[in-house]
């Protein structure tokens, strides 16, 4: 957008990274960023130089261009050896310890990797339920998130810095006379608490004041599965689904793929029905029902974009189908009325191995209409189970709304903020913020400086999870126990330790809180020795047999009676109907200031460091809208200002935004970025809202996207097939290898390093960019570069459409470097910087190149990597925080993905040392290993064992661009469809 | 045609322009540009060779003058007594304070000289030692394979056990590097020998190649760039 | 010794000066010269020498030097110095080196063929004893001149005269030493 | 002697019959010595200084902020350099065929223009030098692709085009400085010896080495000259092919194609002849050289160069021939996108101003307007650098990956790095107009002098 008012607010505030240089000559702080990017250069503008000096500066910096080659060359350093080295830590060798993250209050198991002490990277628990090895995007994320210098480290006082002991002093003022008052007034508003010890600190509060009131609140919530389990089962329930178990899957508008607690094992699980080559007819079939596309949609094998409305119709009809309401309801008249009649009879088939997932955004009703369908197709016990909900809903307060009234009508005279940030992501027709500042004495638990801390009294900066003693529960029930990796920076405290505070101790200490809770319960369980339990429960990262004990349930009898009694959400017939929607990694915008999350290419859009209106290509023709255009959005009176994006797959008449964005105050990576979508949205209409007005403004956006061209345009990149075919003819591709070449082929004897991705198991998740950027330290580049598609993800998820744009169905295709036996890189490069080893890897010799860039003019695949500025040394994450074996790449030099080389070379060695070969999976790489679908595969291919060998074995086994005779060594699995021969292909459009 | 003119003025000759001197400069010019250039080539080829560049022998000045000469060759201490990752990591490791206080809590408990060391202990501040081999970042060197490939310490750091202070001993040049990566067998030696400053090759020691044979040495896959840059 | 570099005279055309040096080739003089402000034709058919063949002898054997230093070069330092695998390529990729061999051939040859040039025609050399002829400057510009040495054994300053008066000289005189 | 100029038509010959030795001497050294700089020249290298300094303050600023100043990225890494690049050495290339082609075979009107072409040779090979290094992420390290190892045990890869282009753009322009040199030699001598002002004597008796115009001396010139002509014309035409090869042996769909050396070196050629023409043409009127550099000159380049453009005409053809024979999508993909893509306006205008204009010159009225032939030359020269700037970016910007197509667009620099680089180009050309004859003087003499020898056989006959 052209006429930011925030931008000169920000450019004042302090350093903003990633900008382009004509920018920066215009704002007022130019030496200051200057210095930062060009030392020498700033130095010469700063002094009132004479021509002397600038001869020298001139003459350093062309020196340090030919000295300073990759980082540092040899500068001697001290060394400082421990003066008692603590037992455990080897310099050169890494450990990983076992903790958790929570999203939403559910928890997801990390391991996480140390070197000297320092924490570097995150893996996923193989322990751990939820997790089950593989992590997020946002997981991988989050230790940038733990380094990330602009979090809150100082207490302040009504926007001053203040010492913690003033701090801990108004608490205990305030303790007494709450104590006298038995705690009227008090009020606690938190997020989804699953944390065992931080319910029973609540608990011991409320002893301590009964007056209390607890609120919760979470900006994206799961309320309506909880709502639509009360309505099917008389109580709120979690669903544990079996994607495993299931042969045919209906995903209505489903996160399982995403976001949903436990997604990362339900995609596990999705992924072990779909390798096509390796379940064959045992391969499960998906359908898909969604506003705005899903991961899940786009795996689906047939998908309807349908409006909210239409989904709940559709629904309806399937229920009427599969017996699970009144059969008339199948006999409705509607649009797409074959498709979801073949539908239903395919899910009837499946009886027993039939799963229907109903996403968060839905309405309670068609979570209700979910639950009767899985009902009827006999789910229950066979691929869904129940559990208590692992968050039990608050007893008293409500919600956020409630508080809100409480505030208003001055009930509420100290206010304990645990939840995240409510200013930015409380409802817009709320005013929360204007009651919040009426309570007398308000505090604030936060990680940054937000637009929450800005309007409470006081702001204590909360510990990241990776810096504080906690536990919280998974989507299962299972516990586990969140331990430090390092010791917090600053005044920082956890919610644990901020509610000690209010019990009366003065210096709490989280890990004796955490640890006495659970000597309790160890007591209670009579475990024996606790030292030994929870050492256990700390090493495995979960306490082990704390899975939630699954409840044998039956609907409500009178179901049907209900089900028939919900009319359709009423919908005003004008306008759009707007969906709010997390966003992909920055989800309620609590990570809006990781740079790594802003810059990773959303799966479906591939926009960065942005959000849009999305809209289908059929509606924005006919508001004359295209990609790019800025408008207005109307909605209830409200406005907001957005760039369109174009997306195809998306229902006609939606216009889905992105929350998260548009936030005013957080670190300086994050502020400004996109627009702020909870604006628009309501306490009534929190996920849909129907009657918006677009209207055209003038200008255009410029985006950033790491993606222009979104089809195949005809080439063989993405080999596919439908599912029949397959089982009639294994070899359908007809892809034979080309081996012929002038040259004698080169031959590896010993290990020939080799990976296979399976395009039917990748679900467009990211995690494994995200990982690979962590492990490989690639840096963060900012927006501007983005939109000069200097992007530096060494792997890259190609989005394809395929078929109308209008209905499409999406393709993903990790692309890292190939690996090519004949790489073209290698040849056009005038110095040996990219050469082969004897393992068959092409490697780049930072160090050796010059940057003449012809390897990635030359590289077909696009795979390469140029560092046009110094980015890792404008990146602000701080020094320690960089992979030890892995150089950081300085300005100037070409990089690209190595097969993790310092991961193969390390294991190399270790096996050298032992005088072994290396065994399979003995090395994986950080794609690999974050990848929660095992679509990615590595090892050894003159190994005829190992399991880069059997995937490369498959029939559909074939090399992108395999015809210019690159020889890749990284090969595809040919993607799948398992079609339902009763709907023909969707490809060649849905005709209704 | 302005200004053109097609008068010659008649004269005697032009050697008032170059007297006979001229040609002895220009002959001294000629010898002159062809030793500058000469001396060019030299400078390129030359200075990056030279001990001004290499550092060979830089002796820098540490808080304690220890003596690898004392403690190796004198008390016959092993080298992984202090270096105690030397075998199965990349770095040695640089012995913590404690580890000088083991013995130096009970020998030369007054000594001057190591007063840092005792501050250190008693303030819990590490010891600042002045790094003697220092490698590029973009260089990943692992100790731990070249022990178990029997490369003795003295390969690289020269007679480390004769040195009252120590100092660096090697150029850590990439060719110098490579010198060993291409053709290892001069450099190896028995496993048991590696830790011994003062091992020299007898008539009973097994040759080179059957050394490589035993520990599994393929010099052909040792140059390849991943094996140091990462 | 004579005291005099030789004796010199001017002429207005090529043609006389041509006609000059036939006689003196015939008469058996050694050491003379013909001057002039370009090579013409006549002038080189009447004085015979063989720098032309050494010149060109000296760049066809730096042409050859050229190219096999330059072939050379790259073999041993991609095969037999640096012997690494790039993009699956034969070590010894021939093709790949003709192009720079080449390149260094036809710098060699050029570079040695003006170095012979200067060094057949002794140059550079500022001061030549030839200059301090009257009026020589204009045999850069639109007369010939012939001189004789007077090193020539046959030097003969009263027939040289003759020859050159019948040659219609403009001028004729001695060159100091 | 305007007066006579009736006498010297298009057809007429290369030079005025009424010149001689001494009237050339006179007027091409006097240009030099005698004659008081002109207000033009002010003009002109005032211009060409100012794109000089903008050409040093891009380069330091290219330095200094690293080349992603330009607004090359990935797909499209490389910009404008390249196209600079190959645009320069074109120009280069196309000056030192001139000179030594038409020695070989001994055509009389090379003779009014060899030094122009080789000197425009000079200094756009200078400018084309610069290029490729300016475009390096690290500039400073360009010295890797000498065969020089010392301390680091490796050697450049030779089987990189982009070495084989350092090895010919390097063996060039040390061969193009002698070429030219060698060629000045005997009218430095001239000028000494015409010199009245002491330094003038001194600079130019150093540059002229003590050359006395020998009869043995003029022998081995004459022999060194030929090879060297023998040498350079094969020379030029394997460095502008390997600078195709720079494309050719990529794997790019656009650019993987064994036509790019042949159509890169009639590309050469035809900006060669355009930029002689376009700084013969002012420069013979400014300095009343019209007895010397005739309209025969100026009408038998303005041929050439037609033929020239049919030869690129027929290489356009092929290029658009080649993709829908392949049938490969890539490369055909790639060529409409270069027509009617994002990049089809540098097609169209390159088409314009290289094929479709120059077709004019079929007229020998617009032959004959030296106004139309000065802006039809110039036409080319712009058309030449937007056919090199649309086939380096258009094959990388859509390539095998349509995931990763993106389109590139210069900045402020790129057009600073190309602006100033023909200031520098020009500047050096301006100083060399107003130090060294124009026109080689001893050269033109052999024309006259064999001018006058068939006049006096014919005389003779009849």
């Amino acid at each position: 957008m052209t006429d930011d008012p925030d931008k000169s607010r920000r450019e004042r505030r302090g350093p903003i990274f990633w900008r382009r240089i004509e920018e920066l000559a215009d704002s007022p702080d130019f030496l200051e960023r200057a210095r930062r990017e060009f030392p020498s250069f700033a130095a010469l503008a700063e002094r009132s130089v004479d021509r002397r000096r600038f001869l020298q500066l001139t003459a350093a910096s062309m020196a340090l261009m030919g000295l300073a080659a990759c980082g540092a060359e040899v500068v001697p350093r001290d060394r400082q050896p421990y003066v008692a080295q603590p037992p455990g830590i080897v310099p050169g060798r890494s450990r990983y310890f076992a903790t958790a993250t929570a999203l939403q209050g559910y928890g997801t198991g990390v391991l996480v990797k140390h070197e000297m002490g320092r924490p570097l990277k995150i893996e996923g628990n193989p322990d751990h339920p939820a997790s089950l090895g593989a992590t997020s995007a946002i997981g991988q994320a989050s230790i940038l998130e733990l380094y990330n210098p602009f979090r809150a480290d100082t207490v302040t006082r009504d926007g001053a810095i203040a010492p913690w002991s003033a701090f801990t002093t108004a608490v205990i003022e305030r303790r007494r006379a709450l104590l006298a008052s038995r705690g009227r007034g008090l009020a606690l508003l938190t997020g989804t608490v699953t944390s065992p010890t931080l319910l029973a600190q609540i608990g011991e509060l409320r002893r301590e004041y009964p007056a209390l009131t607890w609120y919760q609140w979470e900006a994206i919530d799961r309320g309506r599965t909880h709502a639509g389990a009360q309505l099917a089962y008389g109580r709120a329930l979690d669903l544990v689904p079996d994607f495993a178990a299931a042969d045919v899957i209906l995903a209505v508008e489903s996160d399982f793929l995403e976001s949903a607690p436990g997604h990362l094992r339900f995609a596990r699980e999705f992924a072990s029905r779909r390798r096509a080559a390796e379940v064959k007819e045992r391969m499960s079939r998906l359908y898909a029902l969604e506003s705005t596309p899903t991961l899940a949609g786009a795996k689906a094998d047939h998908r309807l974009a349908l409006a909210p409305p239409a989904i709940a119709a559709a629904m309806r009809r399937l229920a009427g189908s599969v017996g699970a309401g009144p059969s008339e309801w199948a006999r409705a008249a509607g649009p797409h009325a074959q498709t979801l009649d073949a539908i239903a009879a395919d899910l009837r088939r499946a009886k027993g191995r039939a799963l229907v997932h109903v996403g968060a955004s839905q309405e309670a009703s068609v979570h209700a209409l979910g639950a009767a369908i899985n009902h009827a197709l006999g789910a229950h016990g066979q691929t869904l189970a129940m559990i208590d909900p692992v968050a039990p809903p608050p007893q008293d307060g409500g919600s956020l709304s409630d508080l809100t009234d409480a505030m208003s009508r001055g009930q509420v005279d100290t206010l304990i903020i645990l939840a995240d940030n409510p200013v930015y992501g409380a409802a817009a027709d709320l005013d929360f913020t204007r009651a919040l500042r009426t309570v007398p004495l308000s505090i604030y638990l936060g990680e940054y400086a937000d637009e929450t801390a800005e309007a409470v009294h006081w702001h204590v900066p909360r510990t990241h999870e990776y810096e504080a003693w906690s536990d919280v529960r998974a989507f299962d029930g299972t516990i586990s126990i969140q331990q430090p990796q390092m010791l917090p920076r600053g005044e920082r405290h956890s919610a644990h330790e901020l509610l000690a505070l209010f019990s009366g101790q003065i210096t709490p200490d989280g890990r004796a809180i955490v640890q006495e809770y659970w000597q309790a319960r160890a007591r209670d369980a009579a475990v024996g020795n606790f030292d030994a339990y929870w050492t256990d429960a700390l090493r495995a990262g979960i306490v082990r047999d704390t899975a939630a004990r699954r409840i044998d349930i039956q609907p409500r009898a009178d179901l049907a009676r209900t089900l028939e009694s919900l009319d359709g959400a009423a919908t005003r017939a004008d306008g759009l109907t707007v969906l709010f929607r997390p966003d992909s990694y920055l989800w309620d915008g609590r990570f809006a200031d990781n740079g790594w999350l802003q810059e990773m290419g959303r799966p479906l859009t591939r926009l960065t460091w942005d959000n849009a209106a999305l809209l289908s290509p059929r509606t924005a023709r006919r508001l004359g809208l295209e990609t790019a255009d800025v408008v207005e959005i109307r909605l209830d009176g409200r406005l907001a200002r957005a760039p369109v994006w174009v997306l195809p797959g998306q229902a006609d008449d939606c216009v889905t935004l992105p929350l998260g964005y548009g936030r005013r105050r957080t670190g300086p990576v994050g502020e400004g970025v996109g627009f702020n979508a909870f604006e628009l949205r309501t306490r009534a209409s929190p996920w849909h809202a129907s009657g918006a007005i677009l209207r055209k403004l003038d200008g255009r956006h410029e985006f950033a996207v790491i993606q222009h061209e979104g089809r195949t345009l005809g080439r063989d990149l993405v080999r596919e097939g439908s599912l029949a075919g397959f089982l009639k003819n294994p070899r359908f591709l007809g892809y034979a290898p080309s081996r012929e070449s002038l040259y004698p082929s080169h031959p590896y004897p010993g290990i020939a390093w080799a990976m296979s991705i399976n395009l039917d198991a990748c679900i467009g998740c990211h995690a494994c960019v995200t990982a690979c950027q962590a492990e490989n330290n690639s840096p963060v580049v900012g927006r501007t570069e983005v939109s000069r598609n200097r992007e530096m993800h060494w792997l890259r998820i190609d989005r394809y459409y395929e078929g109308p744009l209008e209905s499409p169905e999406l393709v993903f295709q990790p692309v890292p470097c190939m690996q090519c036996e004949n790489a073209p890189c290698e040849v056009v490069c005038p110095v040996h910087a990219t050469v082969h080893d004897s393992q068959g890897v092409n490697v780049m010799v930072y160090n050796r190149c010059v940057g003449t860039r012809f390897c990635s003019n030359n590289c077909p695949y696009k795979v390469r990597h140029f560092n046009f500025f110094d980015y890792s040394a404008s990146d602000p994450r701080p020094r320690e925080s960089w992979n030890p074996e892995v150089t950081v790449r300085a300005r100037g030099v070409m990089e690209k993905c190595t097969y993790c080389v310092q991961r193969t070379r390390t294991a190399m060695i270790i096996a050298d040392r032992e005088n072994r070969g290396i065994r399979d999976g003995e090395v994986v790489t950080a794609c690999q290993q974050a990848c929660p679908t095992q679509a990615i595969v590595f090892g050894d291919q003159n190994d005829r064992h190992s399991a880069v060998s059997r995937r490369k074995a498959s029939p559909l086994d074939y090399a992108m661009l395999g015809e210019l005779n690159t020889r890749p060594r990284t090969t595809y699995e040919a993607l799948i469809r398992n079609r339902n021969p009763a709907l023909g292909d969707p490809a060649e459009g849905e005709h209704a | 045609m302005l200004g053109v003119s097609h008068q010659f003025r008649r004269t005697e000759g032009m050697a008032a322009i170059f007297s006979r001197r001229a040609n002895l400069f220009v002959q001294i010019g000629l010898v002159l540009f062809v030793l500058g250039a000469v001396c060019f080539l030299l400078l390129i080829w030359g200075v990056p060779l030279m001990n001004y560049n290499d550092q060979v022998s830089f002796t820098p000045r540490q808080p304690v003058p220890f003596s690898h000469k004392h403690h190796v060759s004198g008390l016959g201490i092993d080298c992984r007594y202090c270096h105690d990752s030397v075998e199965y990591a990349s770095n040695a490791g640089m012995p913590p304070t404690e580890t000088c206080m083991t013995c130096h809590s009970q020998v030369w408990t007054n000594a001057a000289i190591l007063e840092p060391v005792r501050r250190s202990l008693a303030e819990r501040k590490p010891l600042r030692w002045r790094s003697v081999y220092t490698l590029p970042d973009y260089v990943f060197f692992d100790h731990s394979i070249h022990i178990a490939k029997g490369v003795g310490c003295t390969e690289c750091h020269g007679p480390i056990g004769d040195m009252p202070l120590t100092y660096k001993a090697t150029t850590l040049y990439m060719s110098w590097c490579l010198a060993c990566h291409r053709n290892p067998a001069p450099h190896l030696r028995p496993l048991q020998a590696v830790f011994d400053p003062h091992w020299h090759r007898t008539a009973a020691t097994p040759s080179g190649k059957e050394l490589m044979a035993l520990y599994h040495i393929h010099p052909q896959t040792l140059s390849d760039c991943s094996v140091c840059h990462r | 010794m004579t005291g005099f570099y030789g004796l010199i005279g001017e002429f207005r055309t090529s043609g006389e000066a041509a006609a000059v040096a036939r006689e003196l080739h015939e008469a058996g003089f050694a050491r003379w010269d013909v001057y002039g402000p370009a090579p013409l034709e006549d002038i080189e058919r009447a004085t015979p020498t063989r720098r032309g063949i050494v010149i060109t002898a000296i760049m066809f054997a730096a042409a050859i030097v050229g190219a096999c230093w330059g072939y050379f070069l790259q073999y041993w330092d991609a095969v037999i110095d640096f012997p690494i695998n790039v993009g699956g390529r034969p070590l010894n990729g021939w093709p790949g080196f003709i192009p720079s061999a080449w390149e260094i051939c036809a710098l060699f040859t050029v570079y040695c063929g003006f170095f012979a040039f200067l060094a057949t025609c002794r140059l550079p050399r500022l001061h030549q004893p030839i200059f301090a002829a009257p009026n020589f400057e204009r045999a850069t510009q639109d007369r010939f001149f012939v001189c004789v040495e007077a090193a020539d054994a046959r030097y003969d300053a009263v027939r040289l005269r003759e020859i050159f008066a019948r040659h219609d000289a403009v001028a004729t005189s001695e060159v100091p030493a | 002697m305007p007066e006579r100029a009736a006498e010297l038509g298009y057809d007429g010959p290369v030079i005025g019959p009424e010149q001689d030795f001494s009237s050339v001497s006179a007027t091409l050294s006097d240009l030099v010595l005698e004659r008081p700089t002109p207000r033009w020249w002010y003009v002109g290298a005032g211009i060409s200084a100012a794109g000089l300094i903008l050409f040093v303050i891009a380069c330091v600023w290219t330095f200094v902020g690293g080349v992603g100043v330009w607004g090359v990225n990935i797909p499209v890494a490389w910009g404008f350099a390249l196209a600079n690049y190959v645009w320069w050495i074109g120009i280069a290339s196309g000056g030192t065929f001139i000179s030594s082609l038409f020695y070989l075979i001994g055509s009389d009107w090379r003779n009014g223009v060899n030094r122009t072409a080789e000197t425009m040779t000079l200094f756009a090979a200078a400018a084309a030098g610069m290029m490729p290094i300016l475009h390096l992420g690290r500039q400073g390290l360009f010295y890797w692709l000498f065969p020089y190892s010392t301390v680091m045990g490796v050697w450049p890869q030779f089987l990189s085009p982009l070495l084989w282009d350092f090895f010919a753009l390097l063996c060039y322009i040390l061969n193009s400085i002698v070429f030219w040199y060698i060629g000045l030699v005997p009218d430095c001598a001239t000028l000494r010896d015409r010199a009245t002002k002491r330094w003038q004597q001194i600079f130019y008796g150093i540059l002229a080495l003590g050359w006395r115009g020998s009869a043995r001396d003029w022998h081995g010139y004459k022999a060194t000259y030929l090879v060297m002509a023998g040498i350079m014309a094969p020379m030029v035409v394997s460095v502008h092919s390997i600078v195709g090869l720079d494309f050719a042996a990529g794997l790019i769909g656009g650019w993987h194609s064994t036509q790019w050396p042949p159509y890169f070196f009639i590309g050469a050629l035809y900006s060669g002849w355009a930029v002689v023409l376009a700084l013969m043409i002012p420069l013979r009127r400014f300095y009343s050289l019209e007895r010397i550099v005739t309209e025969r000159h100026l009408d038998v380049i303005a041929k050439l160069m037609l033929a020239t453009g049919l030869m690129l005409a027929y290489c356009y053809l092929l290029e658009a021939m080649e993709p829908f024979y392949t049938g490969d999508p890539t490369k055909v993909t790639e060529y409409l996108g270069s027509v009617f893509g994002h990049y089809g306006a540098t097609f169209w205008a390159r088409n314009t101003l290289n094929i479709f204009v120059p077709q004019l010159l079929w007229l020998p009225l617009v032959r004959r307007n030296k106004i139309a032939l000065e802006l039809i030359s110039i036409g080319i020269v712009a058309g030449m650098w937007i056919e090199r700037y649309n086939f380096v970016v258009s094959a990388l910007a859509q390539d095998y990956m349509p995931s990763k197509w993106g389109w590139f667009g210069g900045t402020f620099w790129d057009w600073a790095i190309l602006i100033g680089s023909a200031g520098m180009a020009m500047f050096g050309f301006f100083a060399f107009i107003r130090l060294l004859p124009v026109v080689s003087m001893f050269e033109i003499r052999e024309i006259i002098h064999k001018r006058r020898g068939s006049e006096a056989s014919k005389g003779n006959r009849a």
